[in-house]
């Protein structure tokens, strides 16, 4: 059942650029979904037109039933400068109206899960990039949404950091059958997280292939399968193919 | 008892030193009145207060209020004149050749904004001077005591005493004595209000002309404690200075003052003043000038004894 | 913009103006209480000669004392910055400057200076001066410490520094600050001209016009030259905004275009 | 800050008034063109007590000046902002307001107003309220794009986007509004006075002494008291300066400590 | 030939936080040398300590000589947001007095380089994430420095535009003989770039290994080299044993 029905969706920004154009796709519920492509090529643009925080110049977007509710982490950390890392965290509960007993709760564990525990009192200004970029995560985690959509959210993060945030959130996908739109520049990531990868070529964007990869378990056991080696030899080959075609 | 409010037109002086007595001394209660005194100032515009009823009397300056009135079709009179005499004087720094009004043709001249409108007017008319004398007057003699070709506006009893203190002895050169035979210190009230309570009219402008009497030639002490207390920068001697010129030249008493008692008003000299008007061009001529106020509450020897 | 968006302060300037006509013709005030807007425009008309040449010499004073304090505030900001010691130092007296009643010194003024045209500019431009001035300092403190950090990094020279970084990022406040002092700057011309002009025969600005019709008790004509004071003021504001739009437009959030929600 | 840097305004202070003494006492000038500094501080001790006075009259209007005019507009500026439409045809009202001169329409004032202290509060006020909404109106405008998506996405009501988000992004920007409307209220104050009769013997603040004292020739007096406005100019400013480093010292770029070169 | 000199460098934030302790590290003339380390470890405060921009509470820092000329790719874009693309990449010239059809001439040069050509008059907020990292990397590239201070300069690239940048900082690195001082989150392209990886642990940061990667070629050929392989198992391995100690 699809939750999102994009069809013919184009945009083209005041200053003449257009970033998209004839894009379709369909989001189905619980789906964790991929998105790569060069930079430049509408990746961000596309996640903006569905958060419907620009009017697309050309074609439909459709939800079934009311738009879900949305966590999202945009590609910069986005953090108000002034509140501290449990308030940034809290926020998204803060403006749904959860009392502050509970939400500190809430907030506390989400800030547990990105590794930032002991900084809950710091502002933004005192941390690290990597450390910003958790605390937008952390935030996005912390509202327990029904859709969530990434932007590349892990690109600032060590090595080691960004595996353990890969499992944690395929557990949150796993566990709670949220959907996930995730735009990653990894096609690792991608092959080990998603159960489908779209590519897009640029100028202007649009979708030139789509990779289901049915998995239904993960682990350092699922990074030596076939299946993974595969998946990852097609998206690459696809995103070569898509960036030959924009030269 | 009739509460009323007056408003003068400056911060309290010498120059208002009647009022204060008939407050201080208890003659307007005498009289069946409470009076409180507001006091102007530079940008304070008490006729427009007095014409939208937020006080009751209004101390005119010159006679042109009243005129001003009629002309906006504003039903304010003035029903007494305490001062015969205005005190406007010009002074200038003595040994410079100054000694009456022809003398000072052509030397820069420091004048307010509504001189400007009155008696500059005049001051053209009569003596030929010109605009390219006028020099902006905010209230300070210091450009006057800093320059010695340097002529300015005062009042007679109040410039010439400060100057003085700073070292300068002026000469002091009353417009009155040239002519200039504007109405001074007029007292004015609303129409309605004379119609609805003459008699409260009536008492206000008696005790203000015993008020008068008695501050000018009895015990000003209690008015002079009221106006310093309304204005610090008064002193004792300052007063004394204004009650000595006051006298001097008949500014209160002069004139018809003489036998019809303090206040006095004529229609011949409200005539003669609007001609004036009318021949220096600020008024036109068909204005009906005979409303701008009414003899019904002086001329009565009030205070002759 | 839309067309409706450009109409709504036309009608509601039309509202304003009839709520206040019928307020003035049923309960019959006079107009030397409440002049009705009616009466005020046909003042406006019948001393159109007079108000419109009072008018300009106004104008050319305020114009003359935003150039000037524009630049005098943008000069003194730049400095102001170098340092703290500067800073702490010198600024007291723009405060003082700020906080001083020109009614109080112009006479003092008038002492020094002989030109009344000099007298109502200094005047002015010390009414006007300090917003720009707080602006700019506010604007060319709040650089990113990024962009600073890259410019001590790349061996940039205080002037270099100055001109590709500082004031570029100070130009929103310096904006800001300038349509404040834009308003100020007319009442400073105002005020100046009531404690410092000569008035006789000479061209006299709207403030001599004011008193004077309040003086006479023409109040119309005090509140036609009013009027004029607000056109003006609002004027001024909108051509200071539309540069301002103009100069950002590009690049600074404030003057970013929003969707209305 | 060091030592040395708080000493510097001092020392610049008494080299000021040093140079100031050493002119008057050279070229001799009279007292009435320019008082010397000792004697002006003759008169602020002789006069104390007057002053003083005075000095508490002033500043009582000036602080609820303040006071009000920070709480209107902020009112105003979170109003204006919430729609071009309202900012368009509302914001005109604002600007004449800041361009109407107080001279002018204070008497129409007192027509209205009886209470002498509410008519000086509502002229002071309106010589103070402009830099702080126009610089609110900045800073509300001035918010990060992205966090205003974040808001609008996770369903922020407008009140919510208000608390949470406007008003705080626009706090530097209204402080720095409010730094400069402290010094209007105070010469609104002043101005205030100037305008409003005053009842015989009631308290007069600082204006009609300086007034008063320059027609008197109290040059040394007139001096004092603008010394007192002087004064209490540069507490306010201090202040305000002092609660704007308070408040955003932990987060916002232009109070973040820097290193001087 | 030691360029640079650290001893027991420790750096504490006034908030309190001690980011680093004890840093010794040599950076010799013409080296690439790669630092890795967990988010939040104290990597970019050691750059911002080795541009000068932050002084040390503890330590030493010697240049050999006058401090060589710097080119910096920040974390974060740090871009002008008023300035053209062009005038932004051609900044630093212009810093350094160049005549303007010169520093336009290698500004061109350098935005061509990332992959930017037609959007010099772009303004900053104009540009995608990555577009924006990659003007600040043409900066860089623009001045010709004699030491490169790189601070996650490529992850918000995607993969291939990766490799490609990855290869033209080679080049440059290679050809102009230039110091490079590279932080990083990606074990394979510290592992293809430097001559030596450097690993930090985090709280307070300090060095924990140092891996010497003696390599003169580059290319495909090279990733697929068992020295390559080596090199990356041993990082890696570092890497966890750092963040092993920190937990
Ligand atoms: N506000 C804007 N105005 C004009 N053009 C824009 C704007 N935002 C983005 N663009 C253009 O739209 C195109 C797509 O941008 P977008 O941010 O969607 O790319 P992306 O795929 O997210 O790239 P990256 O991986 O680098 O983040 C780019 O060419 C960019 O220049
Ligand atoms: N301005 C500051 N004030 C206080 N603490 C700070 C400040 N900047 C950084 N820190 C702290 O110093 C530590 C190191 O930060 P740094 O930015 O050097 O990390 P990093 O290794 O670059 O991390 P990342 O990979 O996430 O960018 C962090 O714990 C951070 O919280
Ligand atoms: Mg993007
Ligand atoms: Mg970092």
């Amino acid at each position: 059942m699809s939750l999102l029905k994009i069809a013919g969706l184009s945009h083209r920004f005041p200053g003449g650029t257009q970033a998209l154009h004839g894009v379709d796709l369909a989001v189905a519920r619980g789906e964790f979904l991929s998105i790569l492509g060069p930079s430049g090529c509408g990746k961000s643009t596309l996640l903006r037109l569905i958060m419907g925080l620009e009017q697309p110049s050309a074609g439909a977007l459709a939800w079934a039933g009311r738009r879900p509710e949305i966590g999202v982490v945009f590609q910069e950390p986005t953090l108000m400068p002034w509140a501290s890392v449990l308030d940034n965290v809290a926020l998204p509960l803060r403006l749904k109206g959860v009392a502050r007993a509970e939400r500190t709760r809430a907030a506390q564990a989400a800030i547990e899960q990105v590794g930032l525990s002991g900084f809950e009192r710091a502002v933004p200004r005192e941390l690290s990039g990597g450390m910003k970029m958790r605390v937008s995560i952390a935030r996005a985690f912390s509202a327990k949404p029904d859709l969530l959509l990434m932007d590349e959210p892990f690109a600032a993060l060590d090595e080691i950091t960004r595996l353990r945030l890969d499992d944690e959130l395929y557990a949150l996908w796993a566990r709670l059958g949220l959907t996930v739109l995730f735009v990653t520049h990894s096609v690792f990531e991608s092959a080990y997280l998603s159960s489908r990868i779209v590519v897009m070529a640029p100028r202007p964007g649009h979708l030139v292939a789509s990779h289901d990869t049915a998995h239904a378990a993960m682990g350092a056991a699922f990074r030596a399968s076939a299946d993974y080696a595969a998946t990852c030899g097609r998206v690459s080959a696809s995103l070569a193919a898509a960036m030959g075609q924009a030269a | 008892k009739d509460k009323v409010v007056f408003g003068t037109n400056w911060l309290a002086q010498a120059e208002h030193g009647g009022f204060y007595q008939a407050v201080a001394d208890g003659t307007y209660e005498k009289y069946g009145l409470e009076v409180e005194i507001r006091m102007g100032g530079p940008q304070v515009n008490h006729s427009l207060l007095l014409a939208a009823g937020k006080i009751d009397f209004n101390m005119g300056g010159e006679g042109y209020g009243a005129l001003n009135y009629v002309q906006n079709n504003i039903p304010v009179l003035a029903v007494a004149s305490i001062f015969q005499k205005e005190p406007r004087v010009l002074i200038a720094h003595p040994d410079t050749g100054a000694t009456d009004l022809a003398s000072l043709k052509g030397r820069p001249i420091m004048l307010s904004k509504d001189a400007m409108q009155t008696f500059w007017l005049w001051l053209q008319h009569t003596q030929g001077y010109t605009d390219d004398q006028v020099r902006p007057y905010n209230f300070s003699p210091a450009p006057f005591m800093a320059d010695p070709r340097m002529v300015m506006q005062g009042y007679l009893s109040s410039e010439p005493f400060t100057v003085q203190k700073a070292g300068v002895k002026p000469v002091v050169i009353l417009l009155a004595d040239y002519g200039y035979d504007t109405y001074s210190t007029t007292i004015e009230v609303k129409r309605d209000f004379v119609e609805k309570h003459p008699d409260v009219v009536q008492r206000f402008v008696d005790a203000s002309i015993i008020g008068w009497k008695t501050y000018l030639h009895g015990d000003p002490a209690k008015a002079n404690a009221a106006i310093k207390a309304a204005n610090p920068e008064m002193d004792d001697e300052q007063l004394a200075y204004a009650i000595k010129v006051l006298n001097e030249h008949g500014i209160v008493e002069s004139g018809d003052a003489l036998t019809l008692g303090i206040g006095a008003m004529t229609d011949a000299r409200w005539k003669s003043f609007f001609d004036g008007t009318v021949k220096v061009g600020i008024y036109p001529a068909d204005l009906a000038f005979a409303k701008a106020y009414s003899l019904q509450f002086v001329n009565k020897g009030v205070g002759l004894k | 913009m839309s067309h409706a968006q450009r109409l709504a302060p036309l009608l509601v300037a039309l509202v304003v103006l009839g709520a206040w006509e019928a307020m003035v013709r049923i309960n019959d005030l006079p107009p030397y209480i409440l002049p009705a807007p009616s009466v005020i425009a046909a003042s406006l008309w019948n001393d159109r000669v007079i108000l419109a040449s009072s008018l300009l010499v106004t104008l050319q004073i305020t114009l003359a004392a935003l150039v000037t304090s524009a630049v005098t505030s943008l000069l003194l900001a730049v400095v102001f910055v170098q340092s703290r010691w500067i800073e702490r130092s010198l600024y007291p007296y723009a405060v003082i400057l700020q906080v001083t009643p020109i009614v109080a010194i112009a006479p003092l003024v008038l002492i020094y200076v002989e030109d009344p045209f000099a007298v109502m500019l200094v005047c002015a431009t010390i009414v006007a001066f300090f917003p720009i001035l707080s602006n700019t300092m506010f604007g060319l403190r709040s650089v990113d410490p990024g962009l600073e950090d890259l410019f001590r990094l790349q061996g940039a020279g205080r002037l270099q520094t100055l001109f590709l970084l500082r004031l570029p990022s100070a130009l929103p406040h310096f904006l800001v600050g300038l349509r404040i002092a834009g308003g100020l700057a007319l009442i400073g011309a105002v005020v100046a001209e009531f404690v410092s002009s000569t008035t006789a025969g000479g061209a006299t600005g709207l403030a001599w016009r004011i008193i004077e019709a309040g003086q006479r008790l023409n109040v119309p004509r005090m509140f036609a030259a009013l009027a004029l004071i607000a056109v003006a003021g609002i004027a001024i504001f909108g051509l200071l905004t539309a540069l301002s739009t103009l100069s950002l437009r590009r690049w600074h959030d404030s003057a970013r275009r929003r969707q209305e929600r």
